[in-house]
């Protein structure tokens, strides 16, 4: 017993004299490598549960995908809403007595009108032959010698002005000097923007529910998930594991679960794209091609799952932040 | 330095510290030879069912020692190595591990003062999902240790259980007494300066637990303080090591090594 | 040791020759009694972690919310556009020479047809009357001597008519005699249809999104929930319990989570019906009244949480089946 | 009915019945006395991995003996009680379990036959969110009992290991060795035909471990039999029963009551 005993672990450990495990303390290598062990057992540990995963995958990606849905019906909803309010022209009635020059000044004066995207001048010929060809008596009015009609304006409104701004632009029409009368089709307008109006109100009520939808969906995820892991916490904490590193495998466990929830999105969006082609292309006839299929443009996609994996990263963080206080 | 408090060892209680450990230079540095690692004052542990576990416990283990608790089932003997853990907190007294006033660590220190002890748990702790070597290298891995060493450190320890060949199974296919072998190589791998066991050789044979008692015993030869809690009564007077007795929490008896029979 | 020894329980016990548990079999007593455990016990198992219960029904209820929302959505949708038709009146123009007998015979005619609400004779002073209004040069017209017009018919069709049946009227009203042109003011009806179309197409995609949401999150929280509880299972199926007496708990479970979920869903819809309510009544404005608010019927509403809890019950029944079979 | 391969227990294997036992009317009926209830034929196991566990093991207990099973830790004990469970099947050889082969016994008839034992496992396995009772209780409830008849044999069964007080308790608040005993209670409640103990005094002191196998010897006293997985040497030579010993998966020993030392 003269001689000093050795450490009981094997010789070439003898040689580190310090006790314990900070021998050389190599504190960024080694949070590096266990992020790096992090992210890769998390993911196998989702892979080794391939159903369980994909269920959940599901879920949260089914969250996804409905709001970009939504974002996608409403683009869609807008162009043709769009599209119809182009055919609306707004007819300026000049009163009898005014000519072809009047007529003429006034197109010109209300080309420069921000709100208005063209004007045409229908002289009183043109009025008869149309109210001719329009209510179904050809020839008939033609027998008249005497034209009572007045020259008209068909103003047609720039393609994106709100109602309000059309509203407008009637106002002033009809305080202009020589104007008898200004006839706006206005409740095909009107009914259009309470159907917008309606669409866009239960839309709004939707992405409500589905943004709390998505954030219960990947926060339930991960609380379950470190619930059924509860032993294997205490077990890490006993052996003197902070908190940040028995959380970081579950964090990276949100980040996969948003990042393959936020593809499987992307293409479940692409998907409902294709599905509404069929639809909107026929409805695109009606107008002769003027309406094409409003698609979701490539940044969002690729926005989704790199959104979804913060989400996924958030919702863990937050769940584990709280369920982690009540261990040891 | 020792806790000021602290009376002489061999004038407050019936034991001293081995003559042959004081020969040996404490490699820690940090502690003078037979100074108290572990003290015990007027602690009591009352859990919340309103059962009271542990009453007025007083006692000092110095560096380097190696003592035995033993008593009944449910005698109070894991509630005091849990208080030590900080598993559990106690309910009155003052416990003092390494010169640090343990009610005085705070949520942040747990895991700081975790990873200088070795803890050995009743019902091991194994963690189900992952092989034998990587449940062994848990605390080199918290620790930060570099890869190459942990695994080196892994198989001296495996190997001094006798379960180097099991080092890929995961635990759920061993035998109970594997089991028990593989948290005792955890406890040791990081070559802690105290070593807490509960029971170590509930699951081992009458041989394999003498040999782990050796091995605990080799750790104490280096400067490592040891304490076990066993029922095992032949086996602790085999080992003729300091033996704290307790009954239904309270201490009534404590042995000084050389008086074991 | 010349007296049997007695069985090592207790005195009350010993009256009781029989070994085992099976001392006066009890088969339908005992099964009432294990189920009405099971609900109790699956019941206070929720209860005893109120968050994860609550996030995992609010899941579940959103997802049986969005499908509520768009019945409500396609059912206003729909009555819009039955109102919007309803204005959608058809002119048929008489050949010049047919005279006010002849119109009105045929006037007759047509009110017996199926497809017709109602029809109303325009003289051809009433049709200059109008014609003067709507062109805006009011009294110009009326100097004319000799009124050009034909008498025309105002074809009303029944409000529910399909955009085809009123086609085929039309056609059917080309083809008689005396008539000169039918004008269908067509487009109308041919966009709100195109609209319809889309919307029922998207409404359909997201339908079947959303049935395979909530078997997703009915099927993984009860995976999950048994998942966390394999021990527990592995446990009483050591003791003896046969896979039906394990499996219950989690059934009752299921049952509760729909439950829970279709009245959470149900409660969901009805707000949506309130925050719907104010757009819609703008709308209705439009039609002067004609247009009320579709609310879900209370079946409906009634029928949701039993519909939710026989879903839930199927969810566990499926999944539970699937995962005790891996158990030993 | 005796398996008609039988051979006469005294004759075949070094060890007879009590004669005590055969004055006793077994209450089961279904039994000849002595008879063999469990039997071996060339049993091996070999695990997944590739370990095997046991090889070529042959062997019968009689209705209504006791016997120990003993060995090194990874001898083989708890996988030889586990293929008794049906919660392992063996890989060759016949295991004849009151004359009915477990090898045709199907997925439906495992849980029949488990409510016919009683067994104790190495790691206590209750349930951590019911009450000790609750617990305790279980097999009764499977066995679909009244509630006042299961609420008497649940307080007798835990007054047998002591631990009525804890009755309203949950496991977690218990001991080690009181969880123990938990299990002893919950395989004993349904009095079964076969008791089958894994390592039931691993964290039981002496004396207490003592209590238990006079449970045990008990329950022996009206015709159940007993097998139990022990290293405990000290305590079996105590009990002066038979001894089967393995080694490595072998039978090596085989030593009836009456040869024990
Ligand atoms: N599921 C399994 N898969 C693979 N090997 C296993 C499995 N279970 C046990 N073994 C191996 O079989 C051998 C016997 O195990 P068993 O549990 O029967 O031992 P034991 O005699 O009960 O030991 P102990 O006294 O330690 O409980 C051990 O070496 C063990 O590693
Ligand atoms: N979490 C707890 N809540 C309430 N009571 C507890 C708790 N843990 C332990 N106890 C009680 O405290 C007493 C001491 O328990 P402890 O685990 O320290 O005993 P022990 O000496 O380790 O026994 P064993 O040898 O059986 O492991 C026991 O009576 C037990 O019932
Ligand atoms: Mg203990
Ligand atoms: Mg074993």
């Amino acid at each position: 017993m003269s001689t000093q005993p050795e450490f009981p672990m094997e010789s070439p450990l003898l040689s580190d004299q310090t006790r314990g495990v900070r021998s050389k303390p190599r504190p960024v290598a080694s949070w590096r490598e266990h992020h790096g062990w992090s992210a890769g057992s998390s993911l196998r540990r989702l892979m080794s549960r391939p159903v369980g995963t994909l269920l959940t995958v599901a879920v949260m990606a089914i969250a996804l995908a409905l709001p970009l849905t939504f974002y996608l019906l409403l683009g869609n909803l807008q162009k043709m809403g769009d599209a119809l309010g182009q055919n609306q022209t707004i007819s300026v009635f000049l009163q009898p007595g005014q000519g072809g020059s009047a007529a003429d000044l006034m197109a010109r004066k209300l080309r420069d009108h921000s709100d208005v995207a063209s004007v045409t001048v229908k002289t009183p010929a043109q009025g008869m032959d149309e109210l001719a060809k329009m209510q179904g008596f050809s020839g008939a009015l033609h027998t008249l010698d005497n034209n009572p009609l007045p020259f008209v304006l068909e103003v047609l409104p720039t393609p994106g002005a709100s109602a309000d701004s059309v509203d407008r632009l009637v106002a002033d029409m009809r305080d202009m000097q020589g104007v008898d009368q200004v006839q706006d089709s206005g409740t095909w307008r009107q009914r259009l923007e309470a159907l917008l109006g309606v669409g866009k109100r239960a839309v709004l009520v939707l992405a409500v529910l589905l943004a709390v939808a998505v954030l219960l969906v990947v926060g339930n995820t991960v609380r379950v998930d470190i619930a059924s892991r509860s032993e294997e916490i205490g077990v890490l904490m006993l052996v003197g594991a902070s908190r940040a590193f028995v959380r970081r495998p579950y964090l990276y466990a949100g980040i996969w679960y948003g990042l393959f929830a936020g593809v499987l999105a992307a293409g479940f969006a692409v998907a409902v794209e294709l599905a509404l082609a069929d639809p909107v292309a026929r409805l695109g006839k009606v107008y002769a091609g003027k309406l094409q299929v409003d698609v979701l443009p490539p940044w969002l996609l690729a926005a989704v799952p790199v959104a979804a994996a913060v989400l996924g990263w958030l919702g863990a963080r937050l769940v584990s932040a709280w369920q982690l206080r009540k261990a040891a | 330095m020792c806790s000021p408090l602290r009376p002489e060892p061999a004038a407050a209680n019936s034991h001293k510290a081995p003559d042959l450990l004081a020969s040996i230079p404490y490699p820690c540095g940090i502690r003078d030879w037979g100074c108290a690692v572990i003290r015990f004052d007027q602690v009591s542990k009352r859990y919340e069912g309103g059962h009271e576990a542990l009453s007025q416990l007083s006692f000092e283990v110095a560096a380097g020692e190696m003592a035995f608790v033993t008593g009944h089932s449910g005698a109070g003997k894991s509630t005091l190595l849990k208080l030590l853990g900080l598993i559990e907190r106690q309910s009155h007294g003052v416990i003092t591990l390494d010169g640090q006033n343990l009610s005085k660590v705070g949520r942040a220190g747990i895991p700081k003062l975790r990873r200088r002890l070795g803890m050995v748990f009743q019902d091991h702790r194994l963690l189900m999902d992952r092989t034998v070597a990587a449940n062994v290298e848990l605390p080199l891995m918290i620790g930060g240790m570099a890869p190459a060493e942990r695994n080196k450190r892994v198989r001296a320890a495996l190997e001094k259980v006798g379960l180097l060949a099991y080092e890929r199974q995961l635990p759920a296919t061993l035998s109970a007494g594997e089991q028990q072998r593989v948290g005792i190589a955890r406890a040791i791998v990081a070559k802690p300066m105290l070593l807490i066991a509960d029971e170590p050789t509930g699951n081992l044979d009458p041989s394999l637990a003498v040999e782990i008692m050796d091995l605990f015993a080799e750790f104490q030869q280096v400067g490592t303080t040891v304490l076990i809690a066993s029922h095992d009564l032949p086996l602790i007077k085999k080992m003729k090591k300091r033996v704290i007795v307790l009954d239904h929490g309270r201490l009534v008896a404590d042995v000084a090594a050389q008086e074991v029979l």
